[in-house]
Formats: C-alpha cells, structure tokens, sequence
C-alpha cells in the first residue's frame, strides 16, 4: 500500500542530481545490503575540507534513489562539519516528506554521506568518524 | 498520454455488460432480498440466477455456492471454517509456502489456536508436488489449502494430482481430509471443472474477472460441514449472514457467464500475447530472467527478474510512462522482505528485489505489447546506469 | 399498480447521486488502490475521501473509520476482535435482549469459547437500563455492546448513560470495559457523535441511508487493540485485508454526506409522517397498539401489533395491493418463534406474531400515508372475519 | 427469507374457500396454538358418512390460510373415509407445493380435518380416531 511521493520525490526520481561515479574519490561511503532492497555508494571529492564533488549510485526504490539525490545536492559545497550535521530528517524534510515505511531510505542517505566522510576521514588522517556504523542493520530488524 | 494497464492480476475493469447488469439494481430494484414483498422477490431470484452464473463456470450445483465480499473472504471462512468443524478430529494443516496472504495469514493465526500448519516447498519453476503432499499427511491432517494458480508468478498446480493423494487417504485408510483450493486468479481464466478435479472448497473473487469488487464465493462441496464465518441473519442457508449486495451479486454473476462464453477467445488471445512479451523481453534485455513455469502458468502472466536494479524503480519509471505493472519487491508492501512466492523459488534477495510483473487481459493489444518492448529496455538501462551492482559490459 | 415502498429499515434505494459518484469507479477508475501506478493512485485518493465522509458523520477522525462488508462483518469484527485481544483479562461480555442477530449470534458462538454473556432486559417500551448496566458489571467484564436503536421498533437506547456507567468502571476501579454500539439502524438518521456518546467502537451499514449494499464500516476509537477478523493484504492498516470495494466505499461516501446535509430535513419530514401513520393506525384499528417508545424512536419507525391476526397473512395482502412493509412474526424467518424483540418487550406470543412494521423513507409522502390508511384497515377486516380468535363485535 | 409462493397457493391465500363457521356441526377440529403462530378452527356437516358441508377459521401465515382452505375443498362431498386419507402432502401437492419452512401448515391443515372427524366420531360413536392426536406440538420442537 503506497502513498504517492510528493512532487519533490518524483523530481529526484525522475532527474536525479549527480548520478555516476568519481574517478579518485577522497571518499567513498557504500551503505545499504541486496537483502533489504537498497545499496547506496556516494562518492566525495574534498578540498580544504570543502566538499566540491559529490557522486552517488543507487539500487533501490523511488525513494532510495531520490534521497540519494537529495543528499548529494545538500552537501554539494559544504564543510565537511556541515555535511556531517546532515540528518535523515532533513533530507526528508527537503523532499517534501516520504512515506512512513521509506524513512529508513533517508536513514540510508545521511549514512551514505557519513560513510563517504568516515571514508575520506580514515585515508586523511588514519581516524574515522569517532563511534560511527552504518544503521541499516537496525533499521532492517525493526522493519519486520 | 495514453495508459497502458498491464496488472489485471491486481484487479480487473468491469466489462460494460456486467455493469449494465447491474445498473437497475442500485435504484430501481433494490429490495431486500429476506423480504417477502415485490421489492424482495424480484431481487432474491436476481441473486439466485448469479448463483447459477458462477456455479456453471465451474460446473458446480448452485446450491453449493456461498456468496461472501471477496477473495480474502472466501478464503478465510474456507480455513476457519473447516478447521473449527474438524479439531476434535486433527489439528494438522498443509499448505504451501507460495500461498496468497489471505490463506498464509489465517493459516499463522491457526497456529496460535494450536494447529500445526505445514508449507510446502516448491521447485524452481514453483510447482508444488503431489508427492510431497502425500509424504506431509499424518493422521491428524484435517485440511489441505492450495491455490490453483500463483497471483504472482502465475504458475498452475497440480490440483487433479493433489486431489487424488488425498482421496486415496480416504479410500484407502477411510480418513477424510478437506482440500482448498484458492482459485482467486484461476476463476474465469482456465477452465475449470470441481467434480473432475475434486476440490471441496474453492474460492473466488468477482473482481479478478471484470465483475465488481467487493464480491466473491466459496464453493463448498455438498455435504461438507462448514462453521459459519460471519453470524447473523439467514442470509446463504446460515452459512454467511449480512444483506447480500445484490448490484454486485448480479454483475458477479454475468461476469462469470461472460467468462464462461469467452473463456477459449480470451485464453487464445492471451497466450499469444503472453509469449511475445516474454520472448520480447528476454530477448532485448540482457540478464533477464522468467519467473515461474515457462509454459504451466495462466495465460496472462509475464513475471521477470532484471538484474541489478530494483523493482519499484521500475514500476515508478513504467508509470511515468503511462504503463502500470505490478512488483514483487518489498518496496511495495511496507516490510523490507521481497516476495515470499519469489524466495520459495530460490530467487536471492536481491534479484527477488529486481522483478516486475505483467498481467495482460482482455483489452490488451498486439501495439500494446509492442510499446512496452520499446520503452521498457530504456528504462532499464536508464537505472542500470545508476546501479552500484552492475558494471557496465555485463560484469 | 403505484408501489408503496415502507420497509426502508430492511433497505433503501441507492440515492442516485451515490449512484451517480460510484458510476466512475467500475469501468474507468477501476484500479487496485494498493497499487502504486496511476490507476492505483486514483482509487486510493477516492478510498480516502469517502473515509473523511464517513468518519465526518459522526465526528470520527478518519483514521478510526475500517471499513467492512456491511453491519454484520462490523458487528462480528468488533465482537471477536475485542474479545480475543481481551481474553485473557476477561471473559465476561454484556449485551441486551433486543440487540440483531448480527451480535447476538457471534455473542453466542463467543459462548461456546468458553466466554459468558449477560443478556439485559428491556422495559415494555424496549428501553434498556443504565442501572442494569452497571449490576451486570463484573470484573470479568471486558465489552458491553448494546445498539443504538433498535432494528423492529426503532427504540433509541440511552447511549451516553451506558457510556457514562462504563467509563466510571475505568475511572473509579480502573477496569477498562469497551463499549460497542451497533449502529446500523440510527446512522445517518438521528445525529451522532462518537465523541459526546463516548463509544469505542460503533457499528455501521451503507445500505441503511441510501448507500450501496455490501458496505459498512467499524469505527474504532484511537488507541483501541482490536484482533483483524479478515487477514490477508495489508489494506486497512492490516485491520481489514482484501481488495477494497472502491465503487461501493466512494457511494457509502457520498451517502454520508449527503446524510450529514440533510439530517434535518429528514428527521423532520419522517417524524410528521411517522406520527401521523401511528396516530391513524391506532385510530382506525380497534384493538392495535404501537410497539416500542412513543417518542424515543427512530424518525421512521412504525411497529404495531394487530390483535387475532398474524403478520404474514396481512404482509401478503398488504404486498398485493403494492404496500411493502416487514413482520417481527416468525413466518418469514424460518423459525416458529415470533420475533425475540416483541416477546422481549413482553408481548405475548400471538399479539408478537401479530405484528407489522412500517418504516418511511427519503421518498415516502403524505399520500403515501393516507393510502395506508385506506388500504389497512380492509385488510385487518378481512383477515380478522376469518379469525378464530376474533369474536365479531369485540371479544 | 420466504421463497414466493407457488400461483394456487396466493389463490387460495386470495380467495380462501368455505371460510366461516357451522351453526350446528356435527364435528369441530381446532389444531395449533397461538404460541406457533397458527390456529385452525374446521367445522364439518356429515350426512350418510358423507361430508356435505365444511368451513374453517384460520390465524396464521398465507400457508395456513391456503392449506386450509385447500383442505376444505379436497374433503368437500367427499366419506369419512375419504377425508381421513388426505394427507399433508396430498395438500401440498394439490397447493404445487409449499417451501420447506412452510410444510407444517400442511400437516396442521391434515390435523385439523382429523380432528373433525375424531369430534364427529365421538359424537356419533362415543369414540374418537384410534390413537389420534394432532401432531402440531411434535413438529413444534422439530421446528427449534
Ligand atoms: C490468489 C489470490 N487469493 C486471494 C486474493 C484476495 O482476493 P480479494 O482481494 O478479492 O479479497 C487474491 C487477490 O488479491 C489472490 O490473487
Ligand atoms: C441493527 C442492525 N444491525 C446489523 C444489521 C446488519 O447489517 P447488514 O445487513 O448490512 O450486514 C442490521 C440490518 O440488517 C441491523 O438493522
């Protein structure tokens, strides 16, 4: 029983903003399993702790590739302190809301963003992001 | 825009003819049917003549035909119904894993009463066996569900098969053991005989075969003992109580006859089309896969897996584009799980994600069909390119 | 022959404006709403509005509207559902003896699961009492349900003052008793509103206000645990499976709106033709008496009893001069007892078996009344001349 | 919920004939009661052994108003003999049937002539119909 999307998740959906891949990525961020339906990859290119390029690639639903989409555009431009306030909900909020049951896509997103920083963070400075995992796990037990 | 509806197995326009048929039972004759006055009588021999409508389509007596509000209905009375009758006799169910959630459900709700419910396997192609069957009765086996064709991928059991290892238990050791059969989307697509196959009970649902939503039967073979599902009025013998819904009764009834007249064109018509459709798309896109029996399966059925990109996608991409199909991914359903029918045949997660299905009917057309050839292979390689799983040049 | 339609209690014409908003939804709008595509999506939005319309009618919030197949399904869901989430914290239920079989059957059947049922009484006007109410509360008590107004003689009940005793239980002991109201018979024809009466779940039909058949709705308070009594799809937030019966919502839609406007208008034009039938029957027909409370009934309700001749015989004439009306005798139910509602209020049995109801409709005019009492009064003579009962002259 | 009733069944429930009473008769049978729902009263002239005039007074359903008067007419002119062999089928019969729920009214109507005879007997004979008693009390329990 799906609700339609709003009209900002049909525009991502149907153009999603950067699409494809980075040749050298500061970082990459691979969140998402085949078992639950959805696999993300963002890719960063930083400088002076500026993202200028962000890339993603998605296996998912409407709303997995949409607030991939979202995500990109959010942290196009923005510190990496600034990416890393990025949540779940603003992603959501930014695409008019989703769905009750694809909340867990925009959990994917920020983790996506947070993994491509944790990633970028390791190869800098040899430290990832303090505490953090990917929450897909969780969210998937809670699905059922 | 023009649409292109390719999910009949979802539900089904009413034909016109059935809607005229019922058109004068809304306003102009609506009585009562339990009424004994003119208004009552003219609509109590309407919703006797439906009963005969759906009883000839399967050649069954009138008089075994219950009328209830749908598929689901029909198929949680059958299991509930029986069961409670048969508990002091055996509280041991079987059924299969690749049943509609309107006989999985109650089935699990049983199990919480203390029945023990067996789910069959079925193989790759989503044939259950009869062998199985055989080898899953014990002597406390009191009912057997399964459905006569799969709403997904469409494939066709062996219910003569099945019916005859059952019988043999009651030929041969004298224990009776009911069998169900969810004929949901076989009713009005395949032929279908219940003294030949042998069936007790089968359900059905108006709306899968242009009739109206909101109606459906059970057939329960004479002289099986059923509990009532719904207590109330005399309505159905006792057996279903509520004020029938006579408009939807009598376009139930003429979209049974209908079927019944069409039911060879309309098998023909549909059988060419299926194949084009799946030789078309497995030829003109790469790793792509059919699910469910190559040539057992209803003749309107396409289901394919597509490898590396998920179902919902899809569907949202073939809506842009004016066409409806149907998914068995999660995406779909509000759990994270894909199709249980597509596990069972031993799909993994992530290709059971990547399935869309096509159900053709009646109005479905050669440039239909032609259409989605031409505008499906773009949209998968649209998310293909998008797909962190597929590396381009096949991997 | 002009028909004169006076049984509206036992069903109503659909309103040709419902007829006209479900029209659509058969063979153009005809989508699955479950499905996400575009045929999909438009049933949906429709399934959704017509929840606003009904919920509006009784000043519900939509998301406590279920719909169902009719009152019955409503009555049984909410009996099963509330007793079997609440078995373990009781089995005491109370009801009345006047309620339909619709809740007296599954209260039986409840019965025999090992529940225990109180069935209050009712005064000579069919009232029940509060007081009752409250001595038959037990702290076994997990659900009252009595209907809002009764089905043969239209009595009102007094709904607030039942909540009100049930509601002390919870404040007072903290014993949480739900109230179930069935009702069928007042929706749409006396104003509503869940939140003053204070229910927590009330039942209704669409083809008791000029909606289509085989549409009713549960309304079930926020917050209320109740176990689904039809399990299959996730449709109605997995509270009521099966493919909705999207014409059929749209309409019992339309027809509580249309309700919710009219109201008024209604109450008043059938409490003038209301009283004046009962007034001229009482005058015209030695030995008659109104059955039910001369004032706490519903707009439309007309039952009396004829003394030294029997329901049927004067149905059947009245229905060969085009009069359709309704008996509480039991030669139209099957069984040999006249209607439980009668000998209830304490009627005797053959001044039960002697009884008629008229109810009045939308349509039904001050003509339509003064033939009644033209055509009625013959035929009580003619039957009564061939009475043994009736001693000429008075007895 | 009635099934219709057959054309000769609404002809006799229409026109029901010999309805009244006898002034004098020679035998009166009164069968059912109020708490079923239907009482026939049948009041029979015998000349000869032979039944010359009959009337019947009926409470009760468009059944039990047709299966008397039906049974009037089959006993009219005919010997005790006669009258004793109908039947409640041979009323049925004669009516093209009754519906199922209705079949009683025949056998009450049957009674009703048995019990004409069985008044008429005693009156004449000092004894009734051997071992006869109407049978509506039995097949009210059937009826529960
Ligand atoms: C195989 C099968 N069984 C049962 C059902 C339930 O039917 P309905 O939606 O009419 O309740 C369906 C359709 O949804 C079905 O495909
Ligand atoms: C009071 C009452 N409850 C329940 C019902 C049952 O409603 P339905 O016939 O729509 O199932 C009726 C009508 O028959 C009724 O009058």
């Amino acid at each position: 029983m799906a609700s339609p999307y709003s009209e900002k998740v049909m525009d991502h959906f149907r153009n999603p903003r950067n699409v494809g891949e980075i040749a050298n990525p500061d970082g990459i961020g691979k969140v998402g399993n085949p078992v639950c339906g959805d696999i993300m990859e963002m890719y960063i290119k930083v400088k002076d702790n500026v993202i200028t390029d962000v890339k993603f690639k998605t296996f998912g639903c409407g709303a997995a590739i949409a607030t991939s989409s979202m995500a990109t555009e959010l942290i196009k431009g923005k510190t990496i302190e600034e990416a890393l306030n990025l949540t779940n909900k603003a992603v959501a909020e930014a695409l008019d809301g989703l769905p009750p049951i694809k909340m867990h896509c925009s959990v994917l997103a920020e983790d996506a963003v947070k993994g491509a920083i944790d990633d970028y963070l390791k190869k800098t400075t040899g430290k990832g992001l303090p505490g953090w995992k990917p929450r897909n796990e969780e969210i998937h037990e809670h699905g059922h | 825009m023009k649409r292109i509806y390719l999910d009949y197995a979802a539900t089904t326009p009413t034909h016109s003819d059935v809607f005229a048929a019922m058109e004068p039972y809304f306003g102009e004759k609506f009585g009562n049917p339990s009424s004994i006055h003119s208004f009552g009588r003219e609509t109590r021999s309407a919703v006797e003549k439906a009963r005969e409508q759906v009883a000839a389509l399967i050649s069954a007596k009138p008089e075994e035909i219950v009328f209830t509000s749908g598929g689901t209905e029909s198929n949680n009375f059958a299991l509930n119904g029986i069961a409670e009758i048969n508990k002091t006799k055996g509280n041991h169910l079987i059924t299969s894993r690749i049943e509609h959630p309107a006989v999985l459900e109650p089935c699990q709700h049983l199990e919480k009463q203390g029945f023990v419910v067996t789910y069959l396997p079925v193989d790759k192609d989503g044939l259950i066996n009869s062998d199985d069957v055989k080898k899953a009765i014990t002597d406390k086996t009191i009912l057997v569900s399964i459905m006569m064709a799969n709403n997904e991928i469409g494939v066709i059991e062996p219910i003569e098969e099945i019916n005859r290892v059952i019988k043999d238990k009651l030929e041969k050791q004298g224990q009776k053991i009911y069998f169900h059969v969810d004929a949901v989307q076989a009713f009005g697509a395949i032929p279908i005989d219940v003294n030949k196959l042998g069936m007790d009970l089968l359900s059905c649902s108006g709306h899968k075969l242009y009739g109206p939503k909101g109606v459906g039967a059970l057939y329960i073979r004479k002289g099986t003992r059923i509990a009532a599902f719904m207590r109330g009025g005399h309505q159905e013998k006792n057996r279903r109580a509520s004020t029938e819904n006579v408009p939807g009764l009598v376009g139930f009834g003429k979209a049974c006859e209908l079927a019944l007249r069409e039911l060879d064109s309309r098998v023909e018509h549909l059988t060419g089309l299926r194949d084009k459709l799946i030789k078309g798309l497995l030829d003109k896109i790469p790793e792509t896969q059919l699910n469910g029996h190559p040539t057992r399966r209803l003749p309107n059925n396409v289901n394919v897996s597509v490898r590396y990109i998920e179902g919902e996608s899809m569907l949202l991409n073939l809506d842009m584009e004016g066409i409806a199909a149907s998914t068995g991914s999660a995406c779909t359903s509000g759990t994270l799980d894909p199709s249980h029918v597509l596990l069972a045949i031993g799909l993994p997660h992530e290709i059971a994600h990547g399935s869309v299905r096509f159900t053709l009917g009646r109005l479905t057309t050669q440039e239909d069909i032609d259409h989605v050839l031409d505008v499906f292979p773009k949209i998968v390689e649209k998310l293909r390119a998008m797909s962190p799983l597929y590396k381009k040049g096949g991997k």
